[in-house]
């Protein structure tokens, strides 16, 4: 399994059965591949049931994803305008998001829609950090080797204290209220090769895991 | 079967310079691509775009961006159309970015004869910039204030002559919402269907919000 | 077909005392009179009534009343209930008015993650009282916080097991702003429907909202 | 016809084709009769169209006007849930709304909920004489020989300077930025007669008409 599906598969962990989930373009966007069954798709241009991507005469313009993307509504689904999607979303009825980042802070801040000087918008992410029950992001722990991970966003925030996992190539980190604590960890990795990554302290869990490469 | 169906020409005069346009339409699916034609056709210029996004580039409603009709856009995401990117970067058009709920409920507050809402959304960042934080109960909330525009355009799955109107997918997202926040709303409908052929219960946006629909 | 579908006793399981109730139904019509029957059986005392009127004298919600299982009242209207109007004469019940489009609207604030709205309606007059006024651009608004409740009862014409809903006429009115206004949401429905039978462009309350549906 | 008809047919005047008005309880509710081809009616509990009362199988619970009187929708109704019924009400989306009065202020106040020590609720009134384009008002000049037009009212208020035009057993007389204006009278009498019975100022239209008793 290539890197990013391993990342996506990792992330759909946290779904269980009966959870609505919203996934962001990306890594996330695969994470439909290995989410438990009875987990069902939100997306915020207006329906809960998102199905596999649309061949043929299912694809139609009027089931599109938030990307534009001509999908195949599951049986169940679910219409809504924007204003009630959105409804679903800050009043905690999802069970988790998924999105990529940018830059995680120690506090959990996340800024991931935006560098300065690029601003080409925020889309729904600002209301699904604020909303979600739980916020995942993936992502690669740096970027051209330097940190993503720092003790504050240098780049325009999505949201503040939002950020409950960060799901990287190399290791699980939470965000708890003792600071960052280092929960899965690549086979042949070290915590101070973590470390080294990352700019904020970095606790290690007791019940530590390996995952396998 | 007349009531609020009209010809293209009538709907073409409807639109003028410097007119903000509330439109539905998200990511090209669900807009309503005749009645931007009409727009086109009017030769309406500087106009103000309120809507989710803009579209790729020369299509939907990017159109109007392409064709140079647009000095503002107000959105949540522009990402898509690299033309608005540039003309933005260039100081061409004005660019206003809301968080898509909070642009959704603006929208609904200014088509429901409500000065605003309170979110917690965009809190800490830059969505708080020039907003009135509100404290409700020992609570910080962000007002986000009502919006419309002069006309609105929706694309509908089935309009009947007294302008009710169905929606099909995710075609609607914007599309109710935008149909109540202007001083007129103009609807394109995939089919035009008689009175009493929508049932009550099936109605998305109710006629008494439609001023005109394009007729075939 | 079990999904959300519960039997009786696991809702009346779900009444205690002190909660507040927010129920769908309007002047005896759309009234969840079986989730109603569930409140009595419960036993629960000392409720906070949230929704548009208390009914008629031991009719629909206003059996809750007659047997004085209820604290307080919320609503817009109690108007056709003369066993309401006595016991709030006589301090036994505390009464809350709201007019009847801001107690809709903060009904579905306290359902979508909203902190409240800023209306017109009631200015100048009694409704102002303890609530905030705002200005937004040299206007004033009052400002109408969010309100929901512990457990919401509500009447649905069909639902199928994911606890999609759809509602029939004036029945629907409060009953979907209420689906989505408390920590646990139970649902009595003419029609009990087998998952994929409704229509999605139909459903007006998705799934999302529910957590239990009374089966038969 | 009797004067609750006579008024209510007055009131219906106001209305044109493609108009959605909104009828309150009493005489208001008899305009229906009266109103021109093409007017549709609101209820505030979620519906236009509403049409005759109902009979036999057509009496169902889905279809209650806001009094929970059961009627037959007419072609073309449309259903919507409560808070979108008032935001077709406050957006200004009704042409007119008719209601019942117990007092008026020279300046338009209206009361009409409640008296001091009896308040059991207002409904949708004061949503409707808020957003209603026109507001009318149908009453008796007078309640047990006191004046119900006064300089100021002495109930707790429904709106403030809302009421567009005042249609009595007597009269009609409209509020305008000048004061209130006497516009009809009913044959035989005077427009002394009218100010006998109200307490403010009353202005006479120059092109004042008779009503035929």
């Amino acid at each position: 399994m290539d890197i990013r599906h391993r990342m996506a598969k990792r992330a759909a962990a946290y779904f269980s059965a009966g959870d609505i989930v919203n996934l962001g373009i990306g890594v996330p966007s695969l994470c439909n591949n290995y989410a438990a069954p009875g987990v069902m798709f939100h997306t915020e241009n207006g329906l809960i049931g998102v199905g596999p991507l649309a061949e043929g005469l299912m694809r139609v313009e009027s089931f599109c994803n938030a990307n534009g993307m001509r999908f195949v509504p599951v049986p169940g689904s679910a219409v809504f305008d924007s204003a009630d999607s959105f409804g679903i979303v800050r009043s905690g009825r999802l069970a988790a998001t998924v999105l990529g980042g940018l830059q995680v802070s120690k506090g959990g801040d996340l800024a991931n829609w935006a560098r300065p000087g690029k601003m080409v918008g925020m889309g729904g992410a600002m209301d699904l950090v604020n909303g979600a029950r739980k916020v995942i992001v993936t992502m690669e722990l740096t970027a051209k080797g330097q940190p993503k991970i720092l003790n504050e966003c240098a780049y325009p925030l999505t949201g503040k204290a939002c950020v409950d996992h960060i799901v990287t190539e190399q290791c699980v980190i939470d965000v708890t209220g003792d600071g960052l604590v280092l929960r899965e960890i690549l086979e042949g990795l070290t915590p101070d090769d973590i470390r080294r990554q990352i700019e904020p302290e970095l606790l290690v869990a007791e019940d530590l895991t390996t995952l396998a490469a | 079967m007349s009531g609020k169906f009209r010809p293209k020409d009538e709907i073409v005069a409807l639109f003028k310079d410097g007119q903000t346009i509330v439109h539905g339409g998200f990511a090209n699916h669900g807009a309503p691509n005749a009645l931007i034609d009409c727009v086109l056709e009017s030769g309406a210029r500087h106009l103000t775009l309120l809507g989710n996004d803009t579209g790729d580039p020369n299509e939907t409603i990017g159109r109007l961006i392409h064709e140079g009709r647009v000095d503002k856009v107000i959105g949540s995401h522009i990402g898509m159309n690299a033309e608005t990117v540039e003309l933005v970067a260039n100081g061409k058009i004005e660019l206003t970015l809301i968080p898509q709920g909070s642009l959704a409920e603006r929208i609904r507050c200014g088509g429901s004869g409500l000065g605003g809402v309170l979110t917690k959304t965009g809190l800490g960042t830059i969505a708080e910039n020039g907003k009135q934080k509100i404290e409700v109960n020992g609570e910080t909330w962000l007002l986000e204030p009502a919006l419309r525009g002069d006309v609105a355009i929706v694309r509908a799955r089935s309009a009947d002559p007294y302008g009710n109107l169905t929606y099909r997918g995710t075609s609607r997202n914007f599309n109710p919402l935008v149909a109540k926040a202007a001083a007129i709303t103009v609807v394109e409908a995939d089919h035009l269907v008689e009175l009493d052929e929508l049932e009550p219960d099936r109605i998305v946006t109710p006629g008494v919000f439609v001023d005109m629909i394009l007729a075939r």
